[in-house]
């Protein structure tokens, strides 16, 4: 056989070769996309369905709220979650979606205002929809729970403004510093779905607002001791406290963006562990601090168990959880009881759950965090950094909140007055009786 | 025509109002009020505060009479929701002038 | 060498390459297999979720219509909201989902009663099961929105004949011409998940129902002007809206029956930014009409967004969505008060947010259409279509609606007496007390 | 041509062609590999989310029980099944999962506590924590169940050790048996979503409670007549049964711990149609029985439907889950009355509606599965094993519930004093009132 | 000073007050009571289990007047709630001795 | 024996129970009650509709006494609730017969 046939033949086995592995990589590349296709599908309803479960949060708060606070200002409430929902989605889509997550400088992001733009810069597979409405959420998330600290003596123009300002601009600058590649991104901040870029977030601005308000008329004596102003419905409070336990499986696992990353599991796993330990610590040291269960409080540390976990839900073993949000219980209880004596009055303890149990689940994520935690022979570089976040969120969000209250208190009044605080908000501010039928007590007793 | 008002236990209501029925009164008046008296209160909580509730819900079981059954009348009621416990409630007795059936237009006596 | 031997090469390579690409493509059948698996199975999960989301819709409208009428009423109003989806449920079943989605003609299906079809015609990948449990749930929402517009006056025998008739026949034959191949499907109506279909059957349904019943007790005054029957409990009615508000997550978006169409994103958008401006825009012509922000128009305003934008939820861009919700907001506000003005009486307002709102949505997407609308350089005909089917399904859900109401009045009555109405339907219908530990107004302030 | 030559280029295409061939293979390998994770990607999410669905169900069973009684107790109810669910959570964690899915013996597992353990004997592709976390929130409902049926009289310390147990070791015992890998599990027993395993499980544990407790003062009345102690907020109760009806798409579909399984959609059909015919079958009962449609039975019917059903909603065909369902719903009225006049107080009707309906769902199975049941030619074996089943689980959940109770009764007392009774178990236990605001009928009247 | 006490049907509530405010009065103070009488009560049944409501929802209209107004607002009353049938209910009167004015400590017919 | 009637508004009630408690009253009854009077009611409005409230909410405090201590109590109810605004309220006075303690049996003074 002479070597040209042998190399024509060999040639053409390559060339076959060569030709069988391109048609071969062409339908695997076309296979390939059908199955890349399905992760992405995956992770676009995952981010949906996450996005839904943290809409419904609102649902939440409203119930927890209006449960909290008094029959009178019941219908103020509801207008007060459905409006920073309804106002904050649109100025969400108009700009803050842009300053968190548009391309920018470490502090804040400036392009895509209105979605327009493709922010290529993110990276994602799933649509720019998908990760824009689960962020839209999160956003109204931070706004809403500023009401509960401002509860029953705010008035309702000074509230929307303000609502409108948190959603706009200092929630998404913060968002950017952490979530959209800003300055403590950099920095390795470890905050999974937001204790801090959420729920400090809407704590702070709360205890920025509780102070400029002041307290509620009758809730402290000349002696600074308090008084009880009791919600006028436990019930309700509690079906809130349960919506946002499930809402919160959104919140957490959903903040994967990803339904293909398996980790969900073990995160809904860290948050469930941590809402027990939370409600279960709460009501044991209710119990030895006031001789009984107490329900409110139970009620509160679930929810401080979940704001306590939420930073390090995917950093953190399922014990670490337990412990993370069985201190949380803990010290909201003590919390709620530190701001009552400094005399700021927040009716359904928003600065304790969400401002002072976010700081301490965030700087927790630097003890626990299997990776780079000092515990778990980290170091203590993880643990600073969140400290210096803690703290610079902290500075950001209650100064500007202080400020942005005061300014509103100056321009359109941020507070009733005494006469329609004492009738109620619902009349002063719209005109309306909640719950028309029932007979409700004209007096609490005491 | 007297009015016979009794402050009660709320939950002694039904015995109250069995004994009334069994001795043929005609109708009555119930009203849920709250009550000061020697039965002290009690404290609940709420987030970390303490308060004192001083007052006790109680029941006013009113009944407008001929002044003639009036002592019938506090016999049953003493029976009825005695307890011998502080809070067992009051019975007041007072004047009423005249009573007039609105259906009928029939007054005094006649109209109870 | 011979050619014989270069033929014989030549067939082998040719003869392998084909083994290899058959080979190959059989593989890649199997691969393409797993991954088609994969794909129904992300279409299926999508849709189960977004129809036990549009479930949960039913807890939504019986709080927002219990919240919105009387405490007195409030057992029979759950027993209307309970029945008219579990008889819904069967009904639908038994024949409903065979006249919508059965072949037939362009009028009515006619085959697959008892779900004893394979429903070939509708080309799903998907089980059958899913979309049917789907459609069941679209079917119970049309009936369960009647329901409102009735309320606090209606026999309870007669309503659930009513409900029966809307669930198997009335809506079906809607569902066909739009969505099961009909008439209006053919003409190229576009309404994705049902402004029409589902809402405007159920709101021209309930205006039916209304005439015919009459006003309740006490709601105009001889001068025509009419009173407030403030219903009794606003925070029950607001949790209505936020659990309806998060089911039409699944009602839009699930609309795709395709988790794997990712257009399942931006409906989510559209339909938060709608239901956002609804709620805005109610709340602030409120405030200007009425002096004060008012709550149940707040309300009413983010539900008619939400109906509005149904229709055009997959084919309007974001501004769009903004601008239809908050022109249905507004809409809602002034047919609330134009059906007052004929003493048709809507407790809740069904007739202004479902048939109202879901009209002008139907017809907004003539203007708003990316593809195809007026507004976008799309020419006429789209909008012509959508007014014919919007007129058509006036005609057909209010002649035969009120057609029904007539005979059912004529046969069993559809109205309770006076003193059952006065002593409200819970006693006189179910022997009930839905609050019997609450003292409740004997009657209302005014 | 040589034969050298010919068996050189035939080996060459051999070669070629297997070099290809693995070359193929290995490339579709990795194929399969993405296609094979997306699935089990669909699998995890749909298991998550089942069980946030099942989660959200303590929220329906806290409404529910709420309101079914009165305004005094509300309160406690609220802590009841708040910590059966979170101290729940922390013992399942920490034993009653390793008794339960542990590989062991036939009747208890006993690895695995803590989760410290791959649990590779369960072959699961799924993550450990997504199954881990479903199983969570089915112990859970388990113990709560138990709640209801000893409302309104029970000692708070003495539920709570109640509720650990059963989470820890009753429920988790039983779950072994049937999907562990026990001896009913071997004996072939149909409970596919748990009528036994978890529903009679919490109704025959609740039967024990109610008769080791006694009736409710004011409850029978010398002569053995039973009075009616109204349930405060049928509102409430309703909302709850929507949530549940709602939750029960998770607790049935979710039970395949698989979104790739197709029958998941005809589980949520069937599922829904059992629902449906309970609600419309007490309905029509209830209003033959009592002259009206009752409220509170249709309830039950609709929950009797559900429960009836879980057993066997993958086994039986749509009609059978309708006849299954509407059984259910007949039979929960009679169960109730039958209760009560053996003067066992079950103030919501648990053991009715979960243990009774748990129990004859599981036996339906034996007659409508498709497979192997009598009525489908399946003969008489399956039929046995259910009986079997359902009598070895009443034993053990019965008997062993009884014995801890009467163990609670001794140590730490099972009930409240009379005083605290009357008063309420708001006050007595928690030191609350539920609803301050609003006036609450000292006496229901009667 | 004589005070007049109405228990009438709560659906007469809105009829009643009209009339008064037509006549004049100056004030009057409104209760939500529950009355038994020769109108029975209804049955109820939950879950499975009937039972008697013997009390029926009623409203307590109590006005203090100069004596001298007592019949005309009787006569008043008489007209705006009647309906003829049982439980509408009864007029009471009976003597009052003084009113104050917590406002400007007036006494007496000018505190009215 | 006196009946003292105060009717006055929800948020002073407070004020004078501490008042009371303070002159060493030994029980009173407390009363949720709609008020109609010189103190005109506000509007509010309902899915378009505005409707007047002509009645406020108020409380009326009941407090049976020896006829000595009337003015006493008078003045400190007086004292405790007054603002000087309309709708402060008025207090009647009345004569009360007897009054029996169901606990005890006592009657008259010492039963209160
Ligand atoms: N002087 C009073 N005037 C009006 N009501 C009174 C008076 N004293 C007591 N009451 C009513 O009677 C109830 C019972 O009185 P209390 O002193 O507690 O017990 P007892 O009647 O056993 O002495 C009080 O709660 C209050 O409602
Ligand atoms: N003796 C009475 N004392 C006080 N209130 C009474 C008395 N009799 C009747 N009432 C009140 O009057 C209401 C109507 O009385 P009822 O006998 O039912 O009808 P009628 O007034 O038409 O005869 C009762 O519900 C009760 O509130
Ligand atoms: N004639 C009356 N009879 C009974 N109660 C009255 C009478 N007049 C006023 N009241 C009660 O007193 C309250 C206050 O009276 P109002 O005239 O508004 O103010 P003021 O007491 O300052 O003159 C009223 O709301 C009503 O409850």
């Amino acid at each position: 056989m002479s070597s040209r046939v042998i190399k024509s033949k060999f040639m053409q086995t390559i060339l076959m070769t060569l030709t069988l592995v391109g048609l071969f990589s062409g339908l695997a590349l076309a296979q390939d996309g059908q199955a890349a296709a399905n992760a992405v599908a995956i992770d676009t309803i995952w981010t949906l369905i996450a996005a839904f479960l943290v809409f419904f949060m609102q649902a939440g708060f409203a119930m927890v709220e209006a449960g909290f606070t008094r029959a009178k200002n019941a219908g103020n409430i509801i207008m007060k979650n459905m409006m920073d929902f309804a106002s904050g989605s649109l100025v969400f889509w108009a700009v803050g979606f842009a300053f968190m997550f548009g391309s920018g400088n470490s502090f804040i992001g400036s392009t895509g205002y209105f979605l327009q733009d493709a922010f290529a810069n993110l990276g994602l597979d799933i649509p720019i929809a998908a990760f824009f409405i689960f962020q839209t959420v999160f956003a109204a998330t931070a706004a809403t729970i500023v009401s509960g600290a401002m509860a029953e003596r705010t008035n309702f123009s000074g509230y929307l403004a303000y609502s409108v300002v948190i959603t706009a601009f200092i929630y998404p600058v913060v968002g950017h510093w952490i979530w959209g590649g800003g300055w403590l991104a950099e920095m390795g901040l470890v905050d999974f779905a937001g204790s801090t870029v959420v729920h400090s977030v809407g704590g702070w601005a709360a205890l920025a607002g509780a102070i400029v308000l002041g307290p509620r008329i009758g809730k402290y004596n000349e002696d600074g001791s308090a008084n009880a102003l009791p919600g006028h419905n436990l019930l309700m409070a509690a079906l809130g406290v349960f919506i946002l336990w499930f809402g919160w499986f959104g919140f957490n696992p959903g903040s994967t963006v990803a339904g293909t990353d398996l980790s969900i599991a073990s995160i809904a796993v860290t948050t469930n562990l941590a809402a027990a330990a939370g409600a279960v610590m709460a009501m044991i040291v209710s119990w030895i601090k006031y001789g009984k269960a107490d329900v409110s409080m139970t009620l509160n540390g679930a929810l401080a168990g979940l704001v306590g976990i939420t930073a390090g839900t995917a950093a953190v073993g399922n014990l670490s959880a337990v412990i993370i949000g069985g201190l949380a219980g803990i010290i909201v209880i003590y919390a709620v009881e530190f701001f009552d004596k400094l005399q700021i009055d927040d009716p359904v303890g928003a600065v304790s759950v969400h401002g002072v149990c976010g700081a301490f689940g965030t700087i927790a994520v630097g003890f626990f965090a299997t990776e780079g935690g000092l515990l778990f022979g980290g170091g203590i570089s993880l643990l600073i950094t969140q400290i210096i976040g803690v703290a610079a969120v902290f500075v950001w969000a209650f100064g500007l909140g202080f400020a942005l209250f005061k300014v509103i208190d100056a321009v359109i009044g941020l507070r009733v007055s005494e006469e329609d605080e004492i009738e109620g908000l619902d009349y002063s501010e719209h005109g309306a009786d909640s719950y028309p039928d029932f007979m409700v007590n004209v007096k609490a007793e005491n | 025509m007297k009015r016979i008002e009794a402050i009660i236990r709320p939950n002694k209501t039904d015995n109250l109002i069995d004994k009334l029925e069994a001795i043929g009164i005609s109708g009555l008046n119930i009203t849920e009020i709250k009550g000061y008296g020697s039965q002290k209160g009690h404290s609940e909580t709420y987030r970390g505060v303490t308060y004192r509730i001083r007052l006790r819900k109680k029941i006013k079981v009113e009944i407008i009479v001929e002044y003639t059954e009036v002592d019938q009348i506090v016999a049953a009621i003493k029976e009825a929701v005695r307890t011998g416990e502080v809070g067992d409630g009051k019975i007041f007795v007072s004047d009423v002038e005249n009573a007039i059936r609105i259906r009928t237009g029939e007054e005094g006596t006649a109209a109870l």
